[in-house]
């Protein structure tokens, strides 16, 4: 399987993202620059975290208009798996592939530690390696991650089943009903604060993150037998 | 037009305009005797900044002679934007630390966050990728709200330009004591690798070679930052101030990945980064170190504001800038490298054989001056040392065991002080992950960042307890050396080298130049015996606010060598009824 | 030549953590009177000949990248300014 | 009641990365007539019935906290507003 690692200027989990993929999951990876305009060779897309176009104005409002945005539009639309992480997520909330926005943290700081998620929703392409419910362990790094949406958008969040992270036992950035990751209605974009690429080897503390990535494969795998 | 405004030669000398630059009236005439003429404005601005204590390190020269700087295993020592040492393989650990106090005592966040931008840039010109940052932190005591206000935005400047760069900040220390009140201390170090035929210097070799600039355009922030660094801060100082530097942390990002590809490229001949005194330094500094001089046209320096003199733009310190020495003909390519990333690569000028530094600006020469006589030629003072009087004070004193009734007590009270007490609130503001090669994170004796592809792993520390220092800067500096070394070892490490950055007060105060003295002394002594040469370092004198100097503070950042990733050890109890042992005395 | 300001603000049912913050700072140095205080961001941008559709060109700009909608309301001024 | 707008902006002579990088991508977005952005500040205070010396005290606050006069400016306006 093939994975596209997207490269904004100013982008810095890339590095993260590639290896998790290399290293850890034992699939193929490739750093796409941000101009880049055909992902057609990629079976899934990972929006790295970072502080894409430094992040100045808002989170991700700017990275939004990289040519490789409407290639990544066109993936989502196809079905492939696309996953923001972080700033990723930010991006993808600003290019409206998901809802909702980010505000900053209430604590108005940066904050980087490991904090406990549960699965809210273990029957997705991206989750289905984790138990319903599953408590994982998984690093934050971020200062805008306080996600918050209105309330039909939450309504139809929930209904939908998109909420497919929470924090657990505590809320680190204030965002609204614990949410730490959620994904469109079709279900292959998700977007999520914690950063599973940071958690995939006992070495770094934790490798709860590395099933993330398993799933994706595992899905990929699957709906390729049945092609075949 | 402007330049009419400037004080001529002849008003320079007779009303000693030199003197608010920070030139003394035997220097003064020093420099007429170097140019067998007088100097004009612009000529004086560059002798100011580049005779300064922060560029010259006139006043400690003969302080930084005593450190031991070589070893087997050292391949760049001091002199360079940051010092080398081998860890086998090919590959070698590049690191530095730096001090920005000053600024950081104005504008705390842009003062801390420049600091780090400064330290990276000195890793990322020697052709290292920078994998680590570390701080190393003073402040009076957290009992106002200034006090509170500076460590807060001093904290936050360093997380807001490292987290943005993507380079984890791994780890550091941080001291509370009323001797900084007014004068914090805001040193930063950075670690890089690079294997060794990436190593680059910043030498201006090859006449006719071409002379480029790369980096954000330059403005009128921080001129005569250098010279600010090296003055007393004063109620005056508000005033005097130069415009604060802003940092760009996205810029500087750019520039780093740029830069790390343009020196794989055989094009490249020299790099420097613009740092304190900007164009002056990296331009008079590449040339003298190469023996050779360098012409630059400042018509073609990109420019942020208008109508800015050579003065001006020769004093700038605009940040995220860099100086690059590129082969004549290959200009092509180097601009290529870097349009890809947005920026953009212009020429300015070229390498020359009369070691003169001649600036041109409207088709004029507007200064010209020997490249040696602004750097290595820079004047050398043997300032005055005397045993101050609190020494012998408390030399005469018995030796105080303080007596414990209640233990439990005593324990608790120590552990609520903010100098002791867990720094979590501090570093979890950092991105010490960022990476993925953190594998021990804050928050044990030393920080361990792992080399991807192999077993290796490099433990860094920072440490100084500047209380010892004051009471036997001797042994003092000796303690700061060893805790760092004990960092490193109980990390799993072999230490290998250190930087230091010598925080004391003025040097023309003869107690305060024997505390620097005797501290380097003990510092020498201790990495000798370690066997942990002095690689790099930085100076940062006067520090003193109405006439009191902070406590002596010679930060000492150590790296060390963790030959497998199975040695790794850290400070934390692993479980139950686990034996607890005391080693040493 | 136009010089265009535009001020971005969070919607009024968004929780706005930055005004709070200052408001309990100022609350705590003393400045009991200060009962709210919201923060967003003042941006001036200086224009050139467009002199038609300008303002349809800045609603654009605005709705696309200066403000999220999501969370923030702007409006702004345009004044023509005269090139000294 | 007053509503006091605050406008904090960059000094002239420091750098504005935010600014640099919305020209930037406006222009990356065609918007080529776009010389100039510099990005600040816009806060609202609502402030009680502190109607004496109100100057002042608006002035204390932008200079000690909302604004940080090495490196920025601020300016003020301020409004009476009748509560409804
Ligand atoms: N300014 C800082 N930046 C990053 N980490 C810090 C900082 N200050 C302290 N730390 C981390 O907190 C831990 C404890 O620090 P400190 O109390 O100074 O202990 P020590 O005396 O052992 O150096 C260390 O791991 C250190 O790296």
């Amino acid at each position: 399987m093939k994975f596209a690692v997207i490269v904004f200027p100013g982008s810095n989990c890339d590095v993260d993202m590639y290896h998790a993929v290399i290293d850890e999951l034992g699939e193929e990876a490739e750093y796409v620059w941000h101009d880049e305009t055909n992902l057609d060779r990629f079976d899934a897309i990972l929006l790295p975290g970072g502080f894409s176009f430094g992040d100045y104005l808002r989170t991700g409002a700017i990275a939004r208009f990289s040519p490789v945005m409407n290639e990544v539009v066109k993936a989502a639309e196809l079905g492939k798996p696309v996953l923001g992480v972080c700033n990723g997520f930010q991006i993808l909330l600003e290019a409206g592939l998901l809802p909702g926005a980010m505000r900053r943290n209430d604590s108005l700081k940066f904050i980087c530690r490991p904090v406990l998620l549960e699965v809210k929703n273990s029957n997705t392409m991206f989750t289905n390696q984790y138990a319903p419910g599953e408590i994982i362990e998984i690093p934050i790094a971020h200062g805008e991650g306080n996600y918050y949406c209105d309330e039909t958008t939450l309504a139809k969040l929930k209904a939908n089943n998109q909420i497919v992270f929470t924090y657990h036992n505590e809320n680190p950035n204030g965002s609204i009903e614990n949410i730490a990751g959620i994904m469109n209605k079709q279900g292959n974009v998700l977007g999520m604060m914690p950063h599973p690429e940071r958690a995939v080897a006992n070495l770094l503390g934790s490798h709860d993150g590395l099933k993330l990535f398993q799933s994706i494969v595992n899905q990929w795998r699957e709906s390729h037998a049945i092609k075949a | 037009m402007q330049l009419k405004l400037e004080p001529s030669p002849e008003q320079i000398k007779a009303e000693k305009v030199y003197s608010q630059m920070g030139l003394t009236d035997e220097e003064f005439s020093r420099i007429e005797k170097i140019l067998g003429r007088l100097p004009n404005y612009t000529e004086v601005g560059l002798f100011s900044v580049m005779w300064s204590e922060h560029c010259s390190y006139k006043n400690s020269k003969p302080i930084l002679k005593k450190f031991p700087v070589t070893g087997p295993h050292v391949l760049q020592g001091p002199g360079e934007g940051a010092g080398v040492v081998d860890i086998g393989d090919n590959q070698a650990v590049v690191f530095k630390i730096e001090s920005h106090n000053h600024p950081s005592a104005i504008e705390p966040y842009q003062g801390a966050a420049t600091g780090v931008g400064g330290i990276i840039r000195d890793v990322f010109s020697m052709g290292a990728r920078p994998i680590a940052i570390l701080n190393s932190l003073r402040f009076g005591e957290l009992k106002n709200a200034r006090g509170k206000y500076l460590f807060e935005e001093v904290v936050a400047g360093i997380a807001g330009y490292g987290n943005c760069i993507g380079i984890p900040t791994v780890g550091g220390e941080i001291q509370f004591d009323a001797c900084y009140e007014g004068n914090p201390l805001v040193n930063a170090m950075c670690v890089g690798i690079l294997n060794h035929e990436d190593i680059k210097k910043g030498q201006a070799h090859g006449v006719g070679n071409t002379v480029m600039y790369v980096g954000a355009k330059t403005g009128r922030d921080g001129i005569h930052g250098a010279t600010f660094a090296s003055e007393e801060l004063t109620e005056a100082s508000e005033e005097k101030r130069p415009a604060v530097q802003v940092g760009d942390p996205f810029m500087e990002k750019l520039l780093l990945e740029a830069c790390l590809e343009v020196i794989k490229s055989d094009a490249l001949v020299g790099i420097q980064d613009m740092g304190a005194a900007g164009l002056t330094s990296s331009s008079a500094e590449m040339a003298s170190k190469a023996g050779s001089g360098i012409e630059m046209n400042l018509d073609l320096v990109p420019q942020r504001e208008t109508g800015m003199t050579p003065y001006e733009m020769m004093l700038s310190e605009s940040q995220e800038r860099m100086l690059l020495v590129v082969k004549n003909g290959r200009e092509q390519e180097i601009i290529d490298i870097f349009k890809r990333y947005g920026l953009e690569a212009v020429a300015i000028g070229r390498v020359t054989d009369d070691k003169m530094l001649r600036l041109l600006h409207h088709g004029e020469v507007v200064a010209e001056v020997p490249a040696d006589a602004l750097s290595e030629d820079a004047p050398v003072y043997y300032k005055p040392s005397i045993e101050p009087a609190y020494y012998r004070t408390f030399q005469k004193m018995e030796n105080r065991i303080p007596k414990v009734e209640n233990i439990e007590e005593t324990l608790l009270q120590l552990l609520q002080q903010p100098t002791i007490a867990s720094k979590e609130w501090v570093y979890n503001q950092y991105d010490y992950m960022v990476r993925t090669n953190t594998v021990v994170a804050p928050g044990s004796d030393a920080a361990v960042v792992r080399i991807r592809g192999t077993r290796k792993a490099l433990a860094m520390t920072t440490d100084c307890n500047s209380r010892y220092i004051y009471l036997d800067p001797e042994t003092g500096g000796k303690i700061a050396v060893s805790e760092a070394a004990r960092n490193i070892v109980c990390s799993g490490g072999e230490p290998l080298a250190i930087t230091d950055c010598l925080n004391f007060g003025s040097p023309e105060n003869p107690e305060i130049f024997w505390q620097l003295e005797k501290a380097a002394d003990g510092i020498s002594e201790a990495c000798r015996v370690l066997k942990t040469p002095v690689i790099s370092g930085n100076v940062s004198l006067y520090n003193e606010t109405n006439d009191t100097a902070i406590y002596p503070t010679p930060v000492i950042g150590m790296v060390g060598l963790i030959q497998d990733l199975d040695h790794i050890t850290t400070q934390q109890f692993k479980q139950p009824g686990d034996l607890i042992y005391l080693l040493g005395e | 030549m136009y010089k265009v300001k535009v001020y971005v603000t969070l919607k009024e049912s968004v929780l706005d953590p930055q005004g709070t913050a200052v408001k309990k700072s100022l609350r705590m140095m003393g400045y009991d009177d200060v009962n709210d205080v919201r923060i967003g961001k003042y941006m001036e941008l200086t224009i050139g000949e467009t002199a038609d559709q300008l303002d349809a060109m800045i609603e654009e700009i605005c709705s696309k990248l200066l403000a999220n909608p999501v969370i923030e309301d702007y409006r702004y001024e345009i004044e023509e300014c005269v090139p000294q």
